[in-house]
């Protein structure tokens, strides 16, 4: 055991912290320092600055941009990003289909989408969900019929982040229909341009539209965009799956935002004082502080044991007390905020402080970071069932 | 010590629930009235004052109802039930009050009078920027020049503050302390903004506008702190008709919607945390209750009541709210289902007059002076 | 809706609070007050003392010595009995049998057992759960033999509290084998000295021995023992159930303790000054006071709506939120006792105070608050099934 | 930032298991060890002893081993998982690492060497009634007459006060400022008693008692909250332990008892819970493996990582050890079966040296001079 890096870990550190506070246009980071939506144009930007430098997907095989580190280095590359305010690589690219494609894909896909995947040429969307199958994936309907040399694809997809700006879609499709569940499922690349293939946002509780449905009616897809074996597509998922659990806890971000918010409290009048020498104020940024920390400390040791490449089954651990976390920071933030967080909806007249308008639309919208991506009850469902043998 | 309500406080109850429950029965409707400036139906408000509501606290003279703080919690739990945006709560309850309690004879008739009768819409001022949930007021200054007085600085955000006819006005005096003043809107600087729950803020900026001091003028501390544990206990009961909504909207949920094959409800971790939500609701309407009645009964005392009806609410509307989402999954994010605007409306009640740290601030630091919460009197 | 009490009841509750902090000896509430556990003369006598008022019964029929008091009278008898430190009427006694027998027995059953019961003449036992029927009450296995005029009974029962005292024991015991689990069951009175039955105490987590095993081989019960029907002991229990759920919550005896906490709190240095001047230390106590209150505001309203004699089904609510409380409450007095909650085996020499004495004792011992007596889970399912049909 | 043991940790690990993992196997062997008096197993210390588990923490000059925190950890791990009661915490952790920061060479070399060998227990009498947790010394004093020096006063806890064969006690100097002193206990008023987890504590009363300073003498209150906080450290990993089997003893029984003709893991609600305790042992688990990491790269920085561990580990136990009876119902109650007394000795080590409560109030007042939480240096 011990808990200073390597030196040449420590350095990769310094390295990282250097690139994403230098390289990164200070009003991207700033737009994700200040909890604003990002347009299109500042996601698309930032990933391919990262990729230009090798940093957008470094866990894919190196033929393809990959990095070969250590889970130690990746996990620095991670946190360090999220602590600079950079965001994220796009999770469905980098985390999600690309991965997918870089292990099942044939040579050809893989030549063809993983370089523009890798910088955000092509902007993907997930079409996994289904109205009717949310925690059980594995009820969806979406029918691919194999005709000729297409597909013809007929369902509805819900849920589909961001779809709005999406080129492309990834779908768990049923293409036989009388095979059990999970079987009989496929994974197939869908050009969002397709005819009687309709995006149609919906509108979240924060007011924002980040989620979409997706209809598709005798949509055309050619057979050759069908990923690995038909039929084998739960497989792929379970896959993807797994990897995005590994990610998903978002400790540094929320690491940001709680020290942001120590800021926010310092600024906050409060009895005579500022709001941070309240001590009930104060006891709760430091719990959260702790348990923030213990989640740290866990992630890395997971990391320390997941060297074979497959997701340690603690990451559910990740997922769900990242999730908790999270919330309960943005939750924090809002009491801050007091009185003003009311002023969600205003503008650039307002008197009051840009974190103030964001705080309780951060908050809602964050209701759904233990609902997506595998609900926290899927995550104690994994705990209790792979873990604890229950 | 009696819960129960009587004949007219029941026959009360059933006119509100079905003015309000009839025009909000379609969550899409509400949905489409909030879209909309003012934010809410101003046909439905003026049907609320032709059936009294909008004078049901004042005084008769004052061209009220006479009513008191039960009957105010009867309508504010009806319009919760349906997250009615109509500000009964901001408008009458809070901004009402005060006129009601410092106003003069003639002010009162007038302004409680326009009130009643769904011809004005009044708005308090009070929140300041850096300000938090304090009685007393410091951005925005009074001056006085011979008998006029005027007001300078800004109040952000203010409850509906675009849309209303007639502010109340909160102001630090010249020789101290905080003074309340009615404030035409006319000519005043107002950016008026949607809330995230449907409801109307703006920010209000004073340069030099003539003020009327409410009253007798001088320190109305006093008056602000009774007339927002007055609301605090009117919106705790709000809260309560929200949260009397959003559990069977949950439990309803889980007993349609299938997954794996069966209804959620047959997944005991699921149905095990509605009957949680349960509790804390039966608790939290206990405690609103209570206020009202201690309101009713002993005003003197109801600060201290209504910080611990802000508390359990405070507390009840978030595990309420926040697991009502969680049990519906991703249809609980969206707008068009109801369940999220109750969360999102359970949270903008939670902070607009002080979310349950303050109150418990307010408790902790009396927990000292006496053995036990006893809710007799 | 209405504060105030009415005059009359307001009188009432004068009445009784002057009863109880001067009838019952002063000795036996300081016992109470410092938490110890009872002797048995101790709870003989102030039950005998309540009983001779017409106060130890008063929700029995009044042929019985039941007073026919309103809901919220009875309310009032049990909060100010707690509030003084009076010991509650033995409840094998006072809310489970004694209300069985009059409701169910036969009138030489009545007439041979109330007024014993009620002047704790008979010290009764529960013999309800056995080791492999807990939560499950209805799988019970203790059989009871129709034998000439008698049943012969074989088994064990578990968890029979204060069973080292008893005289009496009323037993769930299976009287038809082939019937299906609730059916079967019949509802019997066995005298403890009988031959064949042995009591062995079960030794708990906080030293105490208050839980006993009762272990029956081949005892004989004259059949005249039998209350009501031959195996329609189930319904009988039902019935003894419902009763223990509404006078489970003991609000007014946590309230007793969080309010001598606030002086343990106060009587403590802290950081110059004492620790009820502690923000957090206060809050938490506010907090608590809080759930408290609300906790007896919706036992009065409860009460409010079971004039019709059957309990509330929010009579659950009262029983999980009671249990939690209290188990709280007793938790904050651990962390008021700080490092002297260790001295939990310290003797009169000590120099710490008696409440440090049975700070964490008293808090595992409650442990137990939230699994006898239907278990948290239980009242959970009740709360889901009943009130909001899950 | 590496967490995995290297050999000879994973050695000392088996070591120890094989040693007390044996010893105390069947949880009948510990219930009578600890009913008798010394509430431990002398021939268990012996062995552990004879192993250099006694010494681990002390300098080879001064009889010990020369290992560092880590492998404080690993034993104390070792001895929580079957809740051994031999006091490796309060006798070789704290008094000893007192005799360690404080001592002259010539006492390290006697006492350590006497500890090490497992001829002598020590133990720190330092809790006064009245006291919480500080680091100073009040209710007992210190005199001096000449050359020599006298205690007078009452402690109370002291762990194994009464079977110690030499204490350290804490005082009062004459001009302020706590100092640590030798106590032969003979001739010293012990009144030993049994605590609740089946460990031991006493009064001691002191009445002029003859004392040593420990090494130069002075105020040694820097020397005390080192020493508890490496204590803490180690009590967090003990702790740990203990959880790291309460959790499988707890999912042992739920898929082995059955209720209402099933096992209980069929339960969502129950399993759900389980995995509730499961992310808490986790965490609680990174955060006292880090703190002993800490202590051992840098012990300066040691005391804030201490009340993190400290503060993590006691939200964990009281979580896992209440959960942990409620899971097994009934039979989690009685003093038999082993799970309830996992719970009572992680409710004795969380109030040992500072609750969570305690640990959050140092952080707390510390938290506005970072920006974040980092782990590492």
């Amino acid at each position: 055991m011990q808990l200073e890096l390597s030196p040449e870990d420590a350095a990769f550190r310094d390295e990282m912290r250097t690139f994403f506070t230098t390289e990164v246009p200070q009003a991207i980071r700033d737009a994700v320092a200040s909890r604003q939506e990002l347009s299109k144009d500042q996601i698309v930007e930032s990933q391919r600055i990262l990729n230009k430098h090798g940093l957008a997907v470094p866990h894919w095989p190196t033929e393809w941009g990959g990095q070969d580190w250590s889970p130690l280095r990746r996990h620095i590359w991670h946190e360090e990003m999220q602590r600079a305010g950079v965001p994220l690589p796009l999770a469905f690219n980098a985390s999600m289909v690309g991965p997918v494609i870089a292990a099942f894909g044939s040579q050809e896909q893989k030549e063809r989408f993983l370089p523009p995947t890798a910088n955000l040429d092509i902007w993907w969307s997930q079409g996994f969900s289904e109205p009717d199958a949310g925690s059980d994936l594995a009820s969806l309907r979406t029918t691919a019929v194999r005709d000729g040399d297409d597909y013809v694809v007929n369902g509805q997809k819900t849920w589909t982040t961001l779809g709005q700006h999406g080129d492309w879609i990834f779908c768990l499709v049923r293409t036989d229909p009388d095979a059990k569940k999970q079987r009989g499922i496929s994974f197939l690349l869908i050009d969002m341009t397709s005819p009687g293939l309709t995006v149609r946002p919906i509108e979240l509780i924060d007011g924002g539209v980040e989620v979409n449905e997706v209809w598709f009616e005798d949509v055309r897809v050619p057979a050759e965009n069908l990923v690995g074996e038909e039929n084998h597509g739960w497989d792929y998922a379970k896959f993807l799956l797994g990897n995005e659990r590994v990610g998903v806890a978002p400790v540094g971000s929320t690491k940001r935002v709680l020290a942001q918010a120590k800021e926010w409290a310092r600024a906050t009048s409060y009895a005579g004082g500022s709001l941070l020498d309240d001590p009930m104020t104060a006891s709760r940024i430091a719990e959260l502080e702790n348990e923030l920390l213990a989640l740290e400390l866990t992630a890395l040791r997971v990391v320390a044991n997941s060297a074979d490449g497959k997701p340690h089954p603690a990451s559910s651990v990740l997922k769900l007390k990242g999730s908790e976390l999270q919330q309960a920071v943005s939750e924090l933030v809002v009491d801050l905020a007091g009185p003003a967080s009311l002023a969600s909806g205003a503008g650039d007249g307002s008197s009051l402080e840009q974190w103030q308008h964001r705080a309780t639309p951060a908050y809602l919208n964050l209701r759904k970071a233990s609902i997506y991506g595998g609900s926290n009850e899927i995550q104690r469902q994994i705990i209790a069932k792979t873990i604890l043998g229950l | 010590m009696d819960f129960t309500y009587d004949d007219e406080q029941e026959a009360l109850r059933e006119a509100v629930r079905g003015l309000v429950g009839k025009a909000y029965a379609d969550f899409e409707q509400r949905r489409q009235t909030v879209k909309r400036d003012p934010g809410f139906d101003e046909a439905l408000w003026g049907r609320l004052a032709e059936m009294g509501v909008l004078g049901l606290p004042f005084a008769e003279d004052d061209g009220g109802m006479g009513a008191g703080p039960i009957e105010v919690g009867i309508v504010a739990q009806e319009l919760g039930r349906v997250l009615a945006p109509e500000p009964f709560l901001t408008s009458v309850v809070l901004a009402g009050g005060l006129v009601a309690a410092a106003g003069s004879a003639e002010q009162r008739a007038e302004v409680l009078g326009a009130l009643s009768a769904g011809e004005s819409v009044l708005a308090f001022a009070h929140a300041e920027p850096g300000s938090r949930w304090e009685a007393s007021a410091t951005a925005v200054s009074a001056t006085q020049s011979e008998d006029s007085w005027t007001l300078t600085g800004v109040k952000e955000p203010v409850p509906h503050g675009a849309r209303a006819d007639l502010l109340v006005v909160s102001a630090a005096l010249p020789d101290g302390g905080t003074g309340l003043f009615l404030v035409s809107p006319e000519g005043v600087a107002r950016d008026g903004y949607p809330t995230h729950d449907g409801g109307r803020a703006a920010r209000i900026s004073f340069d030099a506008t003539p003020a009327t001091p409410l009253g007798v003028g001088g320190d109305a501390t006093a008056h602000i702190e009774s007339a927002t544990a007055a609301a605090v206990i009117a919106a705790a009961n709000e809260a309560v008709g929200a949260m009397q909504v959003a559990l069977p909207t949950t439990t309803e949920y889980l007993t349609s919607r299938k997954q794996f094959g069966v209804p959620l409800n047959t997944f005991q971790s699921l149905s095990f945390r509605a009957a949680d939500m349960y509790v804390s609701l039966e608790l939290a309407q206990s405690v609103a209750l209570w206020a009202s009645m201690v309101l009713d009964a002993d005003p003197a005392s109801a600060q201290k009541a209504a910080a611990r009806a802000g508390l359990q609410v405070s507390r009840a509307g978030r595990h309420i709210g926040q697991e009502a989402i969680q049990l519906h999954g991703g249809i609980g994010m969206t707008a068009e289902y109801s369940i999220g605007s109750y969360t999102s409306h359970l949270t903008a009640l939670d902070h607009l007059l002080g979310d349950g740290n303050h109150h418990l601030a307010a408790l902790s630091s009396a927990v000292g002076g006496y053995a036990e919460a006893d809710p007799l009197p």
